[in-house]
C-alpha cells in the first residue's frame, strides 16, 4: 500500500547527514562536554559548534542560545524563568488566546504563583491584533507571550509589530517559533524578540533537542537548577549528539530554507485549493496566505477528526487532527475554539504537514482517498443527516 | 495501537449503520460540544428488538461502540437489552482505552434512552431510565479514581469535577476535557 | 600512546546493543508517540516498552516511572514537584550536605519562594547518620532528599534506614540514585522511597535520557508543563530514540548487574591499595567498603586536580576532580568540606571511575604515570616545601 | 582545549620553578582555600632581577601564569618588573579563560609582592604595592561584568560580591566561588 506521511508538524525524518553528523557522538565520542580532559573537551567543541550553527539559524549571538529538551522546555524556561526573573516589577502577564499547551500552562502555574494574565483574543484566521497586545499590556506586566506560527491553523502572527509595541512599552516579548523555525525565515533582531523557542524535530533534527534564545542582557531564571553547564542556565550532562544533531540540521536548514519554502507552498497550496472542490462543506483554518508553507489544515463539517484519521490511515496516509500534544484529549481545540470556530465543527479538525520530500503524487493519492472516507462517515452521522433533512425542507 | 482488533473491526465495519424512518422508540444522547452524539433507532416486536439502527458522531471508539450495543441487543427482549452495561460492552470489545470508556457509557445509554422511548409512547409501562453510575477515571492517565480528593492516584493529577457535566478534569485546566465548559480558574 | 578512561562517572560509552536499538528511532521509524496513526502508535510501544524495561530494573510499576532528559532534570521535578505540591502541608526541607547541585539549587530556588530547609551532616565518610534525619524533620517538613550514592566520594548512603524514618513520620523521601542505578542493586520497594531520579548515560545508555520513579499516590506537580505526554506529568515531545536506548542499557543493566559490580570492583580495590603504596599522603575519600563499585577517590595532599588532571590527560588518562558539573567552579567541592575535609587538601581531589571494560592493565598503567606526575607538581608547591621544611625542623 | 597551546606549553614546561634559599626578596599571595597560592622569589642586581624562581599550587593557568611573568621579568629592571600587569600576562599567554582571569593577577601580584619585600628589606624607596584595580568577570560564562546590579548581561547570572574576597558569585550561592567563604543567603 502507498504510504503518504502528512503528519509533519508533529515528527519530522532525520536528514541523513544529521544521523551522520551525531553517530561518533554515539559511538566513541562519548566525552561529557564539562570533563577538562581531551574527551571532554571534544564533546565540548561540538556542542560550541552546534550552537553556533543554530545561533546562525536565527540571527542570535552564539551566547544568546540555551539548549533545552524540547520545545515545551523552552516555552516553560522562557515563561517561567522570565517571569520570575521580573517578580520584583509586577506579576502580571499577556499571552494570546492561541498559545501551545506548553506556553499556557506554564502561565496556570505562574499563576498559583500569584501571577495573573490577559488572554488577548484572535480573529477568525487566528491572527493576534497588535493593538489588543498593546490594551492588554499593563503597568505590572512583565512579559508578553505570542505564538510566532500555530501548529494548529498555520497562521504565522504578526510578531514584529508586536515586538515593536512591546520595547515601546519595555516589556519582553518571547515567542514560541517551534513550528517555524527551520520553516520559515526566523530572525531574532529582526523580529524584535527577547526570547524565541524552537525544537529540532521541526526541520528533520533528533527529537529531545529544542533550544531558547535568550536576548543578552535579557533577565532569566533557570528552570532546571544545578551545575554549570549553559552558563549556570540549564544544568544537566547535554544530550551532546542530539545538540550535534540539531546543530546539522539548523545548518542544512540555513542553506535549504528558501528551496524547501517554495517546494512545500506548491504541494500545499494544491491541496488547500482542491480539497474544497472534492468534497463539499470544508473550511480552510487559518489564515490563506500568512500561514507555514508545510502547513494545510481544515474542519470537516459533521465528523469528527479521529474518525477521520484512523481511516486515513488504513489508507496510509498519515494525519493529526490537531497537536500532537493533546491528541488524546477528547476536548476542542481552544485554538480553534478561539477563532469562532463552534464545538461540532471544531471536532472536525485534520492537520496535513508536509515536509521536503512530499510530492504532488501524495497530494493527488490524499485527495482521491479522502472523498469516500469523509462520504462513509457523514452517512454514519447523526449531524449529516439533521442537515440533510433540514436542507430538502 | 490505541484501540483492540475488535473495535477496529467494528470501526472499520459498523454493523446497522442507518435510520429507521417509522423507529418505535428514538434515542439521542451527548451532543456535539462533548464530541460525540449518538442516535439509535429501534423496532420492537413481541417485547424483542427486531430492528435497531444508528448514528454516531464521535471517535473510533465511539463508532465501535455503537456498531456492537446494536448487535448485542439484536433481537433480546428490551429487558435484556436494558442490562447491558458499559462495562459489558467494553469487555466485549476487548478493552477500551480508559479515557475512552465514557463512550461504552454512551452506547448503552442512548439504547436505553431508544426503549425507554418506545415505552413511553406504547405505554406499556413506566419506567425510569436509570444508567448505571458512571465509574471514574483519570483522563490523563487513564488509570481508576478513588475520591476527587485523592486526586489520581495513579498519576497524581490534581481533579476537579467540572460543575456541568460533572467530567473529571485536571485542576487547573480552563475548560472541561469532557463537554468543554468553562472551569473556574483556581 | 596508551588511552585509559577513568573518568566513567562523568560518561559511559553506549552499549554497542543500545545503540543498535536506538538506531532505527533515528533512521525511519520517526513516528511522534502522540500521534494516534500507526507511525504514532509504533514510536509509543518502544516507549512503552522502554518504560517497562527501566520500571524493571528498580523494581516500580511501569505507570511509576517518567522520562525525563537528564538525572538534574529528574532532580529538580522531584524537588520542586514534590514540594509545590504538599505546600499545603508546609514548607520545610531535609537534605543531607553531600547532594548533588542539582538538589541544592532546586531547594534554593524553592527558598525564594517561601521554603526553609535543613542540611543535614555528614561523617568523614560522607555518611549521613539516619537519626540526624530524624533530628532534622520538622512538623512542617513536606520532602526529605538523601542522595543514594555519591558521585564524588561514592559513598553509599543507609537511604533504607531513612526510608523507615521518613515513613513513620509521614514526610516523602526522595533520593538521588543518578551514580547509583545500574551500578547497585537499586529497588525502589526495598529502598521504601517515594521518588527516586537515575540517568541513562551512567549505566551504558545515552546522554539526555533520565526518569523519575513516583511512587504511585505520590503528589508532584509537573516541572514542564505542557501536552499529555508522560499522563500529563512532562510534556515535551519525547527523545524516543534517547529513551529506547535508555530501556535497553536497562535491560543490559538488569542482566549484567552483579558481574559488571564484580569484575569493577576488583579493579577498583586494585587501585585503592596500590594508590596509597606508590604515594605518600594519598588519602582514599568515602567509605572504603560502602562505596560504588566502579568508584575510587582521593585527595592528593600539596597539589591541585586541575593541573594533575591535565597532566594526566597528556599521558593518556582521564580522571576528573570532582564533579562534571562543577568542574569549571574554582571553589573546592562542598561534599568534601561537609565530610571535614580542609580546603587546602580538598582542591587536591581526584576521581577515577572504572566501566565495564577497564582492565588490570589500565589500573596499572595509571599506577606508573602518576608517582611522577604528583611529584613534579608537588616540587613545585609552596605548600610541599613549607611541609618539607617543617618536617625537617 | 581549555586553554591555548602557549599556557598548556608553560605549564608542561614551567620555566624558574623552584626556591631561591638566599632571595633578595620573597613574594607570597593567595592561599589554599582560594584554590591558589604562589610565592615568588628575586635576586636583584644593579635594580634589576638578576635571578627568579617560583612555586605555585594551583591550577593549570596559575602555574602556567608564574612561568610567563618569571621569564618577561627575568632581567629586567625593578621598574620595568612593575609595570607588568595581568592584562600583559593574559595577553602574552594568547588568552586565558575568563574565569581564570584572576590567576594572571596573582602572577604579577606574587612577582611585585617580591620586589616591594626587596624594597622594603632594602629600604632603598618606600613603594606602595598597588595591584591593578581588578576587572570583573563573570564566573560562570565568562563574559565582562558592568557592574553589581545588572547582574552579568551576557548570560544574566544575578552576581553578588563576596563580603571575603570581593569576588563576584552567583547570588544564592552558599560558598564563593573563589575563596570558598560562606555567603549569607538570601
Ligand atoms: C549523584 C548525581 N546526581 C545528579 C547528577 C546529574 O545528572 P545529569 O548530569 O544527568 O543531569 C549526577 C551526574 O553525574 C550525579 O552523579
Ligand atoms: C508551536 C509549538 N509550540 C510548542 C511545541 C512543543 O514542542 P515539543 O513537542 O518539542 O515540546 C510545539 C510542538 O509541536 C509547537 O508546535
Ligand atoms: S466519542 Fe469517543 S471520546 Fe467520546
Ligand atoms: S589557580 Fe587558577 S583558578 Fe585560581
Amino acid at each position: 500500500m502507498r504510504q503518504v506521511y502528512l503528519d509533519h508538524i508533529a515528527a519530522t525524518p532525520l536528514d541523513p547527514q544529521v544521523l551522520e553528523a551525531m553517530l561518533p557522538f554515539l559511538r566513541d565520542k562519548f566525552g561529557n562536554p564539562q570533563s577538562l580532559h581531551s574527551a571532554g573537551q571534544e564533546a565540548l567543541v561540538a556542542l560550541e559548534e552546534a550552537r553556533s550553527r543554530l545561533a546562525g539559524l536565527i540571527g542570535a549571538e552564539d551566547s544568546e542560545v540555551f539548549f533545552t529538551s524540547s520545545g515545551s522546555e523552552a516555552n516553560n524556561f522562557a515563561l517561567k524563568g522570565m517571569a520570575l526573573a521580573r517578580r520584583d516589577k509586577g506579576n502580571h502577564l499577556v499571552l494570546s488566546a492561541v498559545e501551545h499547551q506548553s506556553v499556557l500552562h506554564s502561565v496556570k502555574s505562574l499563576e498559583k504563583l500569584g501571577f495573573s494574565s490577559t488572554l488577548v483574543p484572535v480573529d477568525k484566521y487566528g491572527l493576534v491584533d497588535p493593538e489588543a497586545v498593546r490594551r492588554a499590556i499593563q503597568k505590572e506586566t512583565v512579559l508578553v507571550s505570542v505564538i510566532l506560527a500555530s501548529n494548529e491553523v498555520g497562521t504565522v502572527e504578526p510578531v514584529i509589530e508586536i515586538a515593536r509595541i512591546c520595547r515601546a512599552a519595555g516589556v519582553p516579548l518571547h515567542t514560541d517559533a517551534v513550528a517555524a523555525v527551520g520553516n520559515i525565515p526566523v530572525d531574532v533582531k529582526e523580529l524584535g524578540v527577547d526570547a524565541l523557542s524552537l525544537a529540532a524535530d521541526q526541520f528533520y533534527g533528533p527529537k529531545g533537542s529544542g533550544a531558547l534564545f535568550v536576548k543578552k542582557g535579557a533577565r532569566i531564571l533557570p528552570l532546571i537548577d544545578g551545575g554549570i553547564q549553559e552558563g549556570g542556565r540549564r544544568a544537566g550532562t547535554e544530550n551532546v549528539a542530539g545538540i550535534v544533531g540539531m546543530g546539522k540540521a539548523a545548518e542544512l536548514a540555513r542553506a535549504r530554507l528558501s528551496e524547501r519554502q517554495e517546494g512545500m507552498k506548491t504541494l500545499r497550496d494544491r491541496l488547500i485549493d482542491r480539497l474544497p472542490q472534492r468534497v463539499d462543506r470544508v473550511y480552510l483554518t487559518g489564515h490563506r496566505e500568512r500561514r507555514l508553507p508545510h502547513h494545510a489544515s481544515f474542519c470537516i463539517e459533521f465528523i469528527e477528526g479521529e474518525a477521520m484519521l484512523l481511516n486515513l490511515d488504513m489508507k496510509g496516509i498519515a494525519v493529526s487532527s490537531g497537536s500532537a500534544c493533546t491528541s488524546r484529549a477528547l476536548k476542542a481545540s481552544h485554538v480553534l475554539l478561539a477563532m469562532g470556530i463552534d464545538h461540532a465543527l471544531a471536532q472536525g479538525s485534520l492537520v496535513f504537514s508536509l515536509v521536503d520530500s512530499t510530492t504532488a503524487e501524495d497530494i493527488d493519492y490524499l485527495l482521491d482517498v479522502i472523498p469516500p472516507v469523509i462520504d462513509r462517515l457523514r452517512k454514519m452521522s447523526p449531524l449529516y443527516t439533521k442537515f440533510l433533512e433540514e436542507s430538502q425542507k | 495501537m490505541i484501540y483492540t482488533d475488535k473495535v477496529m473491526d467494528h470501526f472499520q465495519n459498523p454493523r446497522n449503520v442507518g435510520v429507521i424512518k417509522d423507529a418505535d422508540g428514538i434515542g439521542q444522547v451527548g451532543n456535539p460540544v462533548c464530541g460525540d452524539m449518538m442516535s439509535f433507532y429501534i423496532k420492537v416486536k413481541d417485547s424483542k428488538l427486531e430492528d435497531i439502527k444508528f448514528q454516531t458522531f464521535g471517535c473510533g471508539a465511539a463508532i465501535a461502540v455503537s456498531s456492537i450495543v446494536s448487535e448485542m441487543a439484536m433481537g433480546r427482549t428490551l429487558e435484556e437489552a436494558m442490562k447491558i452495561t458499559n462495562e459489558i460492552v467494553a469487555e466485549e470489545l476487548g478493552g477500551l482505552p480508559k479515557n475512552k470508556l465514557h463512550c461504552s457509557n454512551l452506547g448503552a445509554d442512548a439504547l436505553h434512552a431508544a426503549i425507554a422511548d418506545y415505552r413511553k409512547k406504547h405505554a406499556a409501562e413506566k419506567s425510569e431510565v436509570s444508567p448505571e453510575a458512571e465509574k471514574c477515571y483519570c483522563p490523563y492517565c487513564e488509570g481508576p479514581i478513588e475520591g476527587l480528593e485523592a486526586g489520581c492516584t495513579a498519576c497524581n493529577v490534581e481533579l476537579e469535577e467540572c460543575p456541568h457535566c460533572g467530567n473529571l478534569t485536571k485542576k487547573g485546566e480552563e475548560k472541561c476535557a469532557k463537554c468543554g465548559a468553562d472551569l473556574e480558574a483556581d
